[in-house]
C-alpha cells in the first residue's frame, strides 16, 4: 500500500513558493496555520506519516507498531539511522522528550488536546507531572504508549504535526524561539529566515527516506498578495502560489487553455456550513432549523464562488471516509421551508444575527445566505468581523444566533470521520470559549461517538465508520448546521513543475507536500 | 506673473455706482463652477433620497440574471447601465443607495471632525495659556494614535452601525484640521487688527468668529474637501475589516472595497463608485473654491 | 536648542505613555478572548485557565498594565501570543522596510504634490490649474490597493520597468512609494498652491522681481523656502496617516514591513503585536514632528525653538 | 552696460540739453473691476535728466505708487495694468519690451526702493544671499568678485561691518539697516535710474536724517538719476531738483524745487504747501492747569518676559515702560516722542488693555490697578488708532462694518443708524460715503488710516490714542485729519495722547510734549518749553534731525551718537535704573541734570 515513487522525478533544482501570511512559526507543537503546516510536515517527522497524495497511513519514523489486544497500549519500533538535522541520532527518549512536550502546558500548545487519550495527559495539562505517564522509552529503539481508552484515531494523531519529534537540545538552545530555528528529521532543513520576506529550505542530505526529497531548495516568500503571487506566476518567477487562484483571477484563468492547463484541481476535507444557535430562540425550535436548512439555495452560493464547490448536505465531505452517500439532506424548498416555520410559529418570520468572518468571498456568501433567508421571512443582519471576534463570539452561549464558518472552517486534521464531531458537534464544545458554536448537545450521540472510537480494532474499521454514519445522519435530523458546500481546491503551477497532480492539493499535507514535487528542467 | 499690458475689451459697461449685492450668496451662484458643483451635489442628494423610485432594482436583490453561469458579474449593458456586482445586484443602484451612507460620512462625519478641528484648533491658538497647552497636548496625543488602530478599536468597542461609524472617523479625523488651524490661528491671533478689535472693546467671541473664523476658511475648505474622499475610504476600510457599516448596506467605499481585487476582471465595479466619490469630492471643492474666492474680496475680480 | 530637546522629548514620552495607557486599556476591552486562540479548537478549559495564568491575563488590568511598561522601560515589548516570539524581534526586523517605504513616499509626495502645488499657484485661474486640481483630488480618491495595482501592472508586467514587488534594490522601493505617496501629494498640492499664492503677493517677491531675477530664480530661492513652512509641518502628521495605507501598500508589493504585521495581528487580536507596532508607529509620528519642528529653523531664520 | 554710462559726478543739476534718461508720456493706468474697467492714472508726463532728482508728491492715493511700479513693469497682475501712453528708458520703450528684456533692465538700470524695509527683505534668505544674486543676475562675475561687489555696496551706504552683515538675515537688522540694505542693493549696480517709493516713511526721524544723507551722497558720486516719492515736503525740499505734484491720477504741476516752494501756481499745490507741517508755527497755549483730567497714568511698568533655559521660565525681561507718569487733561494734546523702541506703542497697549502692567491707570474716572483689565466702560473711553492702517483693519470686511462695528459691539443705535453714523463719519475723515461698501485692500494706506480714524471716533471717546497714525498721510490729509482732530478735540473735550516720532506734526499738535527713551520720559514740558528750550541732549538732537521744507535751506550736518544703544533688555529681577526728573519751572520736567 505505500507510495510508488514517480518513474519521471529529477532530482535538484529549486522553487519559489508564496504566501500572503507571514510564517508564525515553524514549531511542530504551536504551528496551525494554512502556511506552516505543510512546512511543518517537510522540516519534521512524526512516528507515523501518510501515503502522499492520499489520507492512507503509513509509518513515519516509526517502522513498525504494535497494538494490544485491548487496544490501549501501542508499541513503536523506531527506524534505524534517523538523524536530526543537527546530525544526532534520533532515539526513543526524543520521542517521548516531544509528547512530554506536546502536552506541558508551559508550550501552550493548540494541539495538546489531541493527545487527551495517553495515561496521564491530565495530570500533565494541568502542570502537576512533569511528564506523561503512559509513554515509556522501552529501549532506544521501542516507546510504548499506553491509552486511557481504545481510540480508533490515535495513529492518526502520531500523524499530526503536533507529535512530531524534536531534539531536546536544540529546542533548549533555542530557548523558546525554537520556532524560529527549528531542528526535525524531516526532508528539508530550514536555511535562511529573513522575517517578513523570506524562507529558505534546503535538502537534508541525510534524510532518512531514501531519494527524498527531490528538490535542492524551496524559497518561500511570504507577504505575497494572492493577485501579485499569480502575476508573477505568470511571469515565470513563482512556482506555486500558496495560496491557491485568487477568486478576482478564476475566471480569467479559466478561460485561458493555457493557463487552465496548470490548475490543479482536488478535493479537500472540508465543509462549509452556517451554525444555528440551538440555545438562542427561535433556533431551539428544530422546526426552524430545518426550514432554515431547506430555504438556503446552495447552487446560487457556489455559482457566486465561480463554481469552486459541490453542494454538501451532511457535516462530513465526501472525500472522508464515512461519509453517507445517498441521502439528499434537506433540498432546497422554499414552500415547505415556509409551511415548517408557521409549524413552529413564525409564519411571519423572525428576525435574527448572521456572523461571519469578513475576508472575500466570505461576506458575500453570507449575504447571499442573507437573501435566501428573506425569502422566508428571515431577517438576518449581517456582522461581518475579524476571525478573532466571530471565534469570541461563537463561545459565547448567547452571542451568534448564526455563524457562517467560511474561513474558519472545519479542514480536517486528519482524515477521520471523527474529527468532524468532538469539539465542533459534540458535548464538550458545548462550553463557554468552545468550538461547538451551535451549542448542540446531545448526549446519546456522544455514547455513540465514544463508542464508534474505541473501535480501534483494524478489523472493526467498517463497522466504525457505519456507526459514525449514522451519528451525523442523527445530527443532520436535529439539524444544528446547514451544511452548504464542500469546497474544492484550485491551485496552479508553473510550466516546470513536475509530480502527482494530488501533491499539489495534498489532502494532508495542505497545500503542497513538498518532499515529492521535482522540477523537469532547471 | 504675466505682465499685463492689455487694453480694455471695447465697448465694456461703464463704471457705474459700485454698491455689490452683498449677499454672499448671489455673487456665488454667478460663478458657473461653482453652480456646477452645487448641481453636482444636489443631484447626488437626490439620487441617495430619491432611489427607490430612481432604479426598478432594490439595492439588495441578488438577481438571478445577473451573474454569469461561471458566476461573473455583467459588465454596463442595456439592462444593468452600470453593470452587476459579484452577488448578481445591479451596481448603479447599488451606487445610488450608497450615496446615502457615503453622503452620511463623507459629509456628516467629516463636516463634524472639521468642528471639532476648528474648535479645538481655534481655541488653542486663541487662548494660548494653560488652556489652550492642555488642548495642544491632547491633540498631540491624538496624532500620536495611528489613526486606522484607534479606529479600529472603538469600532470593535462599540456594537457597529453607521452612525457609530461616522462618529469613529469623527473622533479619528479631526487632529490633523486641529493641528493646522492651530498654527494659522496662532499667527493670526497677533495680527494688529484683532489687536485693534481687542481695543474696541469687541469680546473673544466676536473676535472668533467674525475676525478670525473668516480667515481661516480657505485652510478649511481645503480641508474639508479633500477630508471627503479620505473619510469615504476611512469607512470603506473599516467595513473590511469588519467594524464598518455592515453588509449588504452599500456604501461608495465598501463597494470598491469589496470588489477591488476584481478590478481587472471586472474594472466598473471599480471606477464606478470611485468616480462617485471623485465627483462629490470635486463638486464639494468647486463649490467651496467659490465660496473662498468669495468670502476674500481681495480675490475679487477674478471671476 | 538642548534645552529645547530635553523639553519636547519629555513632552513626547509622556504622550507615548498617554498612547500606550489608552491603547493598552481599548485593546483589551475588545470582545476576543487570545487565550481561546491560542490554546487551540482542542483544548479543555483547564489548559485555557492554564495558559491565562502563565500569561498573567487572569491579574487586574493595571497590574497587567504596569507590568507592560516595565517591561518596556529594559526594552521587552512582550511576547507575540501566536508567534511566541518577541515582539522586539518581529518590530525591528520589519521597521527598517516601513521607514524606508515611509521616506520614499514622503519623497515622491515632496516632488509631485510641491511641483504640483507650484505650477498650480503660478497658473492660478487657468485649465492646467483646474487640470491639476482634478488630478490631485484623484490622487485623494483613488484606493490605494487599486492604483498599486495598476501600477505593478502597467510599469513592472507590462514595461518591465521595475520588478513585481519585493524588497532589496531601489528599483523596488519606485512603486510602492509612489503608490503611497499619491494620496498625500494631493494633499500637498492644494496646501502648496494655498501658500504659494500667499507667498507670490508678497513685498519680497516684488523685490526680488525689481532685482530683474529670473523667473526660476524668483520662484524656487525666494517664493518656495517660504511656502514650503506650513507643508513641512503636516509631513510630521503624515506618519500617521500613512499607518493606514502600508497595510495596503505593503501587501500588494510584498513589502516586508510592519503594515502586514499589524494587520495579520489586528484580524488575530495578538495584543502584544498592535500594542508594539502603535507604540512605534506612535514613536515615529512623534518623532516625525519633531524632525518636522527642529527642520523649520533652518528654512526660516526668524522661528526660534522656544 | 553701465560702464559705458558717463557718470556726471557731482552735478546738482543736470545740463537742460541733455536727452532724458527716463521719459513718461501720457501714461495711463487702469484697473479691472467686477463692473468694468477704472482708470486710477491718467495723462502722465515728466521727464527724467540724467543726475536729477524729481520729487514725485501729492495726497495718499493720486497715484505715485501705481506710476513707479508702471515703470518697473511690476504692476500687481492681472487686474492693473497700463492702458495707454509709452515709457521710455533712453531710446527703449519700456511698455513694449518682452517680460525677459524687461527683466534684464530691472535692477540693472532702473533700480526701485519700497517703502516696507520691514517685508520687502525675503526673511528666509541672508542678507548676502540676496545682494549678490542681485549683482549675478545681470553681471557675469565670479562668486567671489560678486561678493566683493556686494560688500562694496554694503559699504557704501555706510553699513558697520559690511562682511559680517552678508551672514545676517533680515530679521536680525533694525529698519534702518534695513532699508540701507535695500538702498545697497539698488545702487549696487549703478542703475540709472533709481525709484524710491517713501524710502523714509516707515523710519524714525534720526535714521530718515541718516537715509537721506546716504541718498543723496550716492546720488553725488554716481550720478544716478533718482525718481523720489514722498508726501513730506521736508523731504522734497531737502532732496529734490524738481518736483512733479499729483492729485488723484493727475499731474496738477511740475517745476523745479524752488519755484514750486516759493510761487506754487496752481491751488491744489498751494494748499498742500500750506499744509506743511512746519517747526515752530504751532499755536495755541497748554490747557490751563484746571481742566479736568482725562487720563492719568502713575508709575506705569510694563515688562515683556524673555524664556529660556530647560524649563523655559523666564530669564529676562524687555522693560519696554520704566515708570512712566503722567496725565492728560480735557481738551489736551499730549504726544509722546522718541526713537523706535522707546516704548511709546506699550504705553498705549497698557491703556487700552492689550498688555498687562503694574502701576496705575486712570480714564475718564475709571481706575485701573496693576494686573486688572479694563472692563466695557473703561474700554469706551479711551480708542486707539493704530500706526499700521493696512494691519489694524480687518481685510475680510467692508470698511462700512468696520468703521459701525464699535457700535455694534457697545449695542448702539440699530442697523441704519448705524450705517447713518458711518456714513457721516466717512464724510468727517475725508472720504466718501459710496466707498462705504469696499474693502480695505481698495483703498490707498493714507485712505486706510482715515477710517481707523473715524472707527476710533464711533464712540466719541474722551481719550483718543494715536499711534503714528497721521504718519503714513500726506501732508494735506495730514492737515485736514490734524484739524479734524483739533475739532473734535473742541467739540466733545476729547483729549488726544498723540504718539509720533514726526517732531513737525507733534510740534504743530501737542499742547504737551514727553519725550521718551529707553521706556523712560527724559523730558515733558509745554510744546513752547520744549521746542523754545529743550533741556535734555536728546530732545535737541531729536529736534536736528528734522527736515525742513525750505529749499533754500542749508542742513547743518548730522552726527549720529555713537557708541552701543543703551538695551531695555535686562537680566529678571534686575530694575532698570529710574532717573529722577527735575522740574525746572513751570512744569518743565528734565531728566537727571538736564
Ligand atoms: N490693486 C489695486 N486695485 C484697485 N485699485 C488700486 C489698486 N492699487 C491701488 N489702487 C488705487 O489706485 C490709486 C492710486 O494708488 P497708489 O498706491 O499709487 O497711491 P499713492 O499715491 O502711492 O498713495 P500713498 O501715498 O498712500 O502710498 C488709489 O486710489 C488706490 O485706491
Ligand atoms: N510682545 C512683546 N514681547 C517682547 N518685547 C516687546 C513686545 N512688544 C514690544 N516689545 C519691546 O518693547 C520695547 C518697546 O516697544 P514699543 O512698541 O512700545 O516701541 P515704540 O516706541 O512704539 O517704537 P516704534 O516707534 O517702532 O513703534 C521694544 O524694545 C520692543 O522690542
Ligand atoms: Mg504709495
Ligand atoms: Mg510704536
Amino acid at each position: 500500500q505505500d507510495y510508488t515513487p514517480d518513474p519521471d522525478a529529477q532530482q535538484g533544482g529549486a522553487i519559489t513558493i508564496t504566501y500572503k501570511d507571514d510564517v508564525a512559526t515553524l514549531d511542530p507543537a504551536i504551528g496551525y496555520d494554512w502556511q506552516n503546516w505543510s512546512m511543518i510536515k517537510s522540516i519534521f517527522d512524526g512516528l507515523m506519516d501518510y501515503v502522499p497524495g492520499t489520507t492512507e497511513l503509513r509509518p513515519g519514523l516509526a517502522e513498525s507498531y504494535e497494538i494490544s489486544e485491548d487496544g490501549l497500549t501501542y508499541t513503536f519500533k523506531l527506524r534505524d539511522g534517523v538523524t536530526f538535522h543537527n546530525g544526532r541520532a534520533m532515539t526513543a527518549e526524543d520521542v517521548k522528550y516531544s509528547l512530554d512536550r506536546v502536552t506541558a502546558p508551559e508550550t501552550q500548545s493548540p494541539g495538546a488536546g489531541f493527545f487527551g487519550a495517553i495515561e496521564g495527559y491530565d495530570a500533565a495539562a494541568s502542570g502537576e507531572a512533569e511528564e506523561l505517564s503512559g509513554v515509556k522509552v522501552i529501549d532506544d529503539r521501542t516507546v510504548e504508549i499506553t491509552l486511557t481508552r481504545p481510540d480508533a484515531t490515535f495513529l492518526h494523531v502520531m500523524a499530526l504535526n503536533f507529535a512530531s519529534v524534536v531534539p531536546q537540545e536544540a529546542v533548549e538552545a533555542a530557548g523558546g524561539d525554537f520556532g524560529k530555528e527549528p531542528v526535525g528529521t524531516g526532508a528539508f532543513k530550514l536555511g535562511e529566515w529573513t522575517i517578513g520576506q523570506r524562507l529558505v529550505f534546503e535538502k537534508f542530505e541525510d534524510h532518512w527516506r531514501e531519494g527524498v526529497p527531490y528538490l535542492d531548495q524551496i524559497t518561500f516568500e511570504v507577504g505575497q498578495e494572492p493577485i501579485v503571487a499569480l502575476l508573477r506566476l505568470q511571469n515565470g518567477e513563482v512556482d506555486v502560489p500558496g495560496d491557491g487562484i485568487p477568486p478576482a483571477k478564476f475566471v480569467e484563468v479559466m478561460n485561458d487553455p493555457a493557463q487552465a492547463e496548470r490548475v490543479v484541481e482536488g478535493g479537500q476535507l472540508h465543509t462549509g456550513y452556517i451554525t444555528l444557535n440551538t440555545q438562542i430562540p427561535p433556533f431551539d425550535d428544530v422546526k426552524v432549523r430545518q426550514a432554515v436548512n431547506m430555504a438556503i439555495n446552495k447552487d446560487r452560493i457556489i455559482q457566486i464562488i465561480n463554481g469552486r464547490a459541490v453542494p454538501a448536505n451532511q457535516p462530513l465531505p465526501p472525500t472522508m471516509p464515512g461519509y453517507t452517500e445517498g441521502p439528499d439532506g434537506y433540498a432546497y424548498d422554499i414552500e415547505a421551508a415556509r409551511a415548517l416555520l408557521a409549524e413552529a410559529g413564525h409564519e411571519d418570520g423572525f428576525e435574527t444575527e448572521l456572523y461571519v468572518m469578513n475576508t472575500d468571498p466570505n461576506p458575500r456568501i453570507a449575504q447571499a445566505i442573507q437573501q435566501d433567508l428573506s425569502q422566508i421571512g428571515i431577517d438576518a443582519s449581517i456582522q461581518s468581523l475579524a476571525q478573532a471576534n466571530v471565534i469570541a463570539a461563537g463561545g459565547e452561549a448567547d452571542q451568534a444566533p448564526m455563524i457562517w464558518s467560511g474561513g474558519m472552517a472545519w479542514i480536517a486534521d486528519f482524515p477521520d470521520p471523527s474529527n468532524f464531531y468532538g469539539p465542533i458537534l459534540g458535548c464538550a464544545g458545548a462550553v463557554p470559549g468552545g468550538w461547538n458554536w451551535s451549542w448542540y448537545c446531545n448526549e446519546e450521540l456522544d455514547a455513540m461517538a465514544a463508542e464508534a472510537d474505541a473501535m480501534a480494532d483494524p478489523a472493526q474499521a467498517e463497522a466504525r465508520l457505519g456507526k459514525w454514519s449514522d451519528v451525523y445522519m442523527k445530527v443532520m435530523e436535529d439539524a444544528p448546521w446547514v451544511p452548504v458546500f464542500n469546497e474544492q481546491r484550485y491551485t496552479m503551477k508553473s510550466e516546470r513543475m513536475g509530480g502527482d497532480d494530488a501533491l499539489y492539493v495534498d489532502p494532508v499535507s495542505i497545500p503542497v507536500n513538498y518532499d515529492y514535487v521535482y522540477v523537469t528542467e532547471q | 506673473m504675466s505682465d499685463t499690458t492689455g487694453t480694455l475689451p471695447p465697448g465694456a459697461p461703464p463704471p457705474v455706482a459700485r454698491r455689490a449685492p452683498r449677499g454672499a450668496l448671489a455673487r456665488l451662484m454667478r460663478r458657473k463652477l461653482a453652480l456646477f458643483g452645487l448641481v453636482l451635489i444636489l443631484l447626488t442628494v437626490a439620487g441617495a433620497l430619491l432611489a427607490p423610485w430612481l432604479t426598478p432594482y432594490d439595492s439588495n436583490d441578488q438577481m438571478f440574471d445577473g451573474l454569469t453561469i461561471t458566476g461573473a458579474p455583467l459588465p454596463p449593458n442595456a439592462e444593468f447601465w452600470l453593470g452587476t456586482d459579484l452577488l448578481g445586484r445591479d451596481l448603479l443602484t447599488r451606487i445610488l443607495y450608497g450615496a446615502r451612507t457615503s453622503l452620511i460620512i463623507g459629509v456628516v462625519a467629516n463636516g463634524i471632525a472639521l468642528v471639532i478641528g476648528t474648535v479645538i484648533g481655534v481655541s488653542a491658538g486663541y487662548f494660548r495659556g494653560v488652556f489652550g497647552a492642555v488642548l495642544m497636548r491632547f491633540t498631540d496625543l491624538m496624532m500620536a494614535f495611528p489613526a486606522l488602530l484607534l479606529a479600529i478599536c472603538l469600532a470593535a468597542i462599540f456594537q457597529p452601525s453607521l452612525w457609530i461609524v461616522a462618529m469613529v472617523i469623527a473622533i479619528v479625523n479631526w487632529v490633523q484640521t486641529a493641528r493646522v488651524l492651530y498654527t494659522e490661528t496662532t499667527s493670526l491671533a497677533e495680527r494688529e487688527f484683532i489687536a485693534a478689535e481687542k481695543t474696541l472693546g469687541a469680546g473673544h467671541a466676536r473676535i472668533l468668529l467674525r475676525h478670525i473664523l473668516p480667515h481661516l476658511v480657505p485652510t478649511i475648505i481645503v480641508w474639508g474637501t479633500l477630508g471627503i474622499s479620505t473619510t469615504v475610504l476611512l469607512e470603506a476600510t473599516l467595513s473590511f475589516l469588519g467594524i464598518g457599516v455592515q453588509p449588504p448596506t452599500p456604501s461608495w467605499g465598501n463597494i470598491i472595497f469589496e470588489n477591488q481585487t476584481y478590478f481587472q476582471a471586472a474594472p466598473w465595479l471599480v471606477f464606478f463608485p470611485g468616480a462617485a466619490i471623485l465627483i462629490l469630492a470635486l463638486s464639494f471643492n468647486l463649490l467651496g473654491d467659490a465660496l473662498r474666492d468669495v468670502l476674500d474680496p481681495t480675490q475679487r475680480g477674478r471671476d | 536648542m538642548i534645552a529645547y530637546l530635553i523639553r519636547r522629548l519629555t513632552v513626547s514620552v509622556l504622550i507615548l505613555l498617554g498612547v500606550s495607557f489608552i491603547t493598552f486599556f481599548l485593546l483589551y476591552a475588545l470582545p476576543a478572548d487570545p487565550v481561546r486562540q491560542i490554546a487551540g479548537r482542542s483544548a479543555t478549559a483547564q489548559t485555557v485557565e492554564n495558559i491565562r495564568q502563565q500569561l498573567g491575563l487572569d491579574q487586574p488590568l493595571l497590574v497587567q498594565y504596569w507590568r507592560y511598561l516595565t517591561g518596556l522601560v529594559q526594552g521587552d515589548m512582550g511576547r507575540s501570543y501566536l508567534q511566541r516570539t518577541d515582539v522586539g524581534t518581529l518590530i525591528a526586523a520589519r521597521l527598517p522596510a516601513s521607514l524606508l517605504l515611509m521616506a520614499g513616499a514622503i519623497g515622491c509626495e515632496l516632488v509631485l504634490g510641491l511641483t504640483m502645488g507650484v505650477i498650480a499657484a503660478l497658473r492660478r485661474g487657468t485649465a492646467t490649474d483646474q487640470a491639476l486640481m482634478i488630478t490631485s483630488f484623484v490622487g485623494v480618491s483613488a484606493p490605494q490597493f487599486v492604483v498599486g495595482l495598476l501600477l505593478l501592472y502597467v510599469f513592472a508586467v507590462q514595461l518591465g520597468w521595475f520588478p513585481i514587488g519585493g524588497y532589496g534594490t531601489w528599483a523596488h522601493l519606485v512603486l510602492p512609494s509612489v503608490t503611497l505617496g499619491i494620496m498625500g501629494s494631493g494633499w500637498y498640492s492644494r496646501m502648496m498652491r494655498s501658500s504659494m499664492v500667499d507667498v507670490l503677493r508678497a513685498d519680497y517677491i516684488r523685490t526680488a522681481r525689481a532685482k530683474g531675477l529670473a523667473r526660476h530664480r524668483v520662484i524656487l530661492r525666494h517664493a518656495l523656502p517660504n511656502a514650503i513652512l506650513p507643508v513641512i509641518a503636516m509631513i510630521g502628521i503624515d506618519i500617521g496617516i500613512f499607518m493606514g495605507g502600508i497595510v495596503v501598500v505593503e501587501s500588494v508589493f510584498g513589502w516586508p514591513g510592519i503594515g502586514q504585521l499589524a494587520w495579520q495581528a489586528i484580524q488575530r487580536v495578538d495584543i502584544p503585536i498592535i500594542m508594539g507596532v502603535t507604540l512605534v508607529s506612535a514613536c515615529a509620528i512623534v518623532i516625525g514632528n519633531l524632525l518636522a519642528d527642529l527642520v523649520t529653523p533652518l528654512i526660516d531664520p526668524r522661528i526660534k525653538l522656544r | 552696460m553701465n560702464a559705458a554710462v558717463t557718470k556726471l559726478s557731482g552735478a546738482e543739476k543736470a545740463p537742460e540739453t541733455a536727452p532724458p534718461v527716463l521719459s513718461v508720456e501720457g501714461l495711463e493706468i487702469s484697473v479691472r473691476t467686477g463692473e468694468g474697467p477704472r482708470v486710477l492714472v491718467r495723462d502722465l508726463s515728466f521727464d527724467l535728466a540724467r543726475g536729477e532728482t524729481l520729487a514725485i508728491a501729492g495726497e495718499s492715493g493720486s497715484g505715485k505708487s501705481l506710476t513707479s511700479l508702471a515703470i518697473m513693469g511690476l504692476l500687481p497682475p492681472p487686474a492693473v495694468h497700463v492702458s495707454g501712453g509709452t515709457i521710455r528708458l533712453g531710446k527703449t520703450d519700456l511698455l513694449g519690451l518682452p517680460e525677459r528684456w524687461m527683466r534684464g533692465l530691472r535692477g540693472a538700470r532702473i533700480a526701485m526702493i519700497f517703502q516696507e524695509p520691514m517685508t520687502s527683505l525675503n526673511p528666509v534668505l541672508t542678507i548676502g544671499r540676496q545682494l549678490i544674486e542681485a549683482i549675478e543676475a545681470h553681471e557675469d562675475l565670479s562668486r567671489r568678485d560678486a561678493r566683493d561687489r556686494a560688500v562694496e555696496a554694503l559699504r557704501a551706504v555706510r553699513m558697520s561691518q559690511p562682511e559680517a552683515r552678508l551672514k545676517q538675515y533680515p530679521h536680525e537688522l533694525s529698519g534702518g539697516m534695513r532699508q540701507r540694505v535695500m538702498i545697497a542693493m539698488a545702487i549696487a549696480l549703478r542703475p540709472d535710474v533709481l525709484i524710491a517709493d517713501e524710502p523714509t516713511t516707515a523710519l524714525d526721524v534720526t535714521v530718515q536724517r541718516e537715509v537721506l544723507e546716504l541718498l543723496r551722497d550716492l546720488q553725488r558720486d554716481l550720478g544716478t538719476a533718482v525718481i523720489l516719492i514722498t508726501h513730506d515736503m521736508g523731504v522734497v525740499a531737502e532732496m529734490a531738483d524738481r518736483v512733479v505734484v499729483m492729485q488723484s491720477g493727475r499731474m496738477v504741476e511740475q517745476g523745479p524745487v524752488r519755484e514750486i516752494f516759493a510761487a506754487p501756481r496752481e491751488p491744489y499745490t498751494r494748499a498742500l504747501l500750506a499744509a506743511v507741517p512746519r517747526m515752530g508755527r504751532g499755536e495755541g497755549a497748554a490747557a490751563s492747569g484746571i481742566a479736568e483730567t482725562v487720563a492719568r497714568v502713575e508709575e506705569l511698568r510694563v515688562r515683556f518676559d524673555i524664556r529660556g533655559g530647560l524649563l523655559n521660565r523666564p530669564t529676562h525681561a524687555v522693560h519696554a515702560v520704566a515708570g512712566v507718569s503722567f496725565e492728560i487733561r480735557a481738551g489736551e494734546t499730549f504726544s509722546l516722542v522718541g526713537e523706535s523702541g522707546c516704548g511709546k506703542s506699550t504705553i498705549a497697549k497698557a491703556l487700552t488693555g492689550l498688555v498687562p502692567f503694574e502701576g496705575l491707570l486712570e480714564v475718564a474716572g475709571r481706575r485701573l490697578e496693576s494686573g486688572q483689565r479694563p472692563d466695557t466702560a473703561f474700554r469706551r473711553g479711551v480708542q486707539m488708532i493704530f500706526q499700521d492702517p493696512m494691519a489694524s483693519l480687518d481685510p475680510r470686511m467692508r470698511v462700512g462694518d468696520l468703521v459701525a462695528e464699535p457700535l455694534v459691539i457697545h449695542d448702539i443705535g440699530t442697523p441704519s443708524e448705524r450705517r447713518a453714523q458711518a456714513e457721516a463719519l466717512f464724510e468727517r475723515v475725508g472720504l466718501e460715503r459710496d466707498q462705504l461698501d469696499r474693502y480695505p485692500h481698495e483703498f490707498s494706506g493714507g485712505q486706510r488710516q482715515r477710517i481707523c480714524i473715524a472707527r476710533a471716533l464711533a464712540l466719541r471717546p474722551r481719550l483718543i490714542i494715536a499711534d503714528e497714525s497721521v504718519s503714513a498721510l500726506d501732508v494735506s490729509v495730514q492737515a485736514r485729519v490734524l484739524d479734524l482732530l483739533k475739532a473734535l478735540k473742541t467739540e466733545f473735550g476729547i483729549a488726544y495722547l498723540f504718539i509720533s516720532h514726526d517732531m513737525a506734526v507733534v510740534e504743530n499738535v501737542s499742547d504737551r510734549v514727553a519725550v521718551m527713551r529707553l521706556g523712560q520720559i527724559v523730558e515733558m514740558g509745554t510744546r513752547a518749553q520744549l521746542f523754545g528750550d529743550p533741556r535734555h541732549p536728546y530732545t535737541r538732537q531729536l529736534i536736528a534731525a528734522v527736515p525742513v521744507p525750505d529749499p533754500t535751506r542749508v542742513p547743518p550736518p548730522f552726527t549720529r551718537p555713537q557708541g552701543d544703544v543703551p538695551s531695555p533688555v535686562k537680566r529678571r529681577g534686575m530694575e532698570p535704573r529710574i532717573e529722577a526728573l527735575t522740574d525746572v519751572g513751570e512744569g518743565h520736567m528734565v531728566a537727571g541734570s538736564g
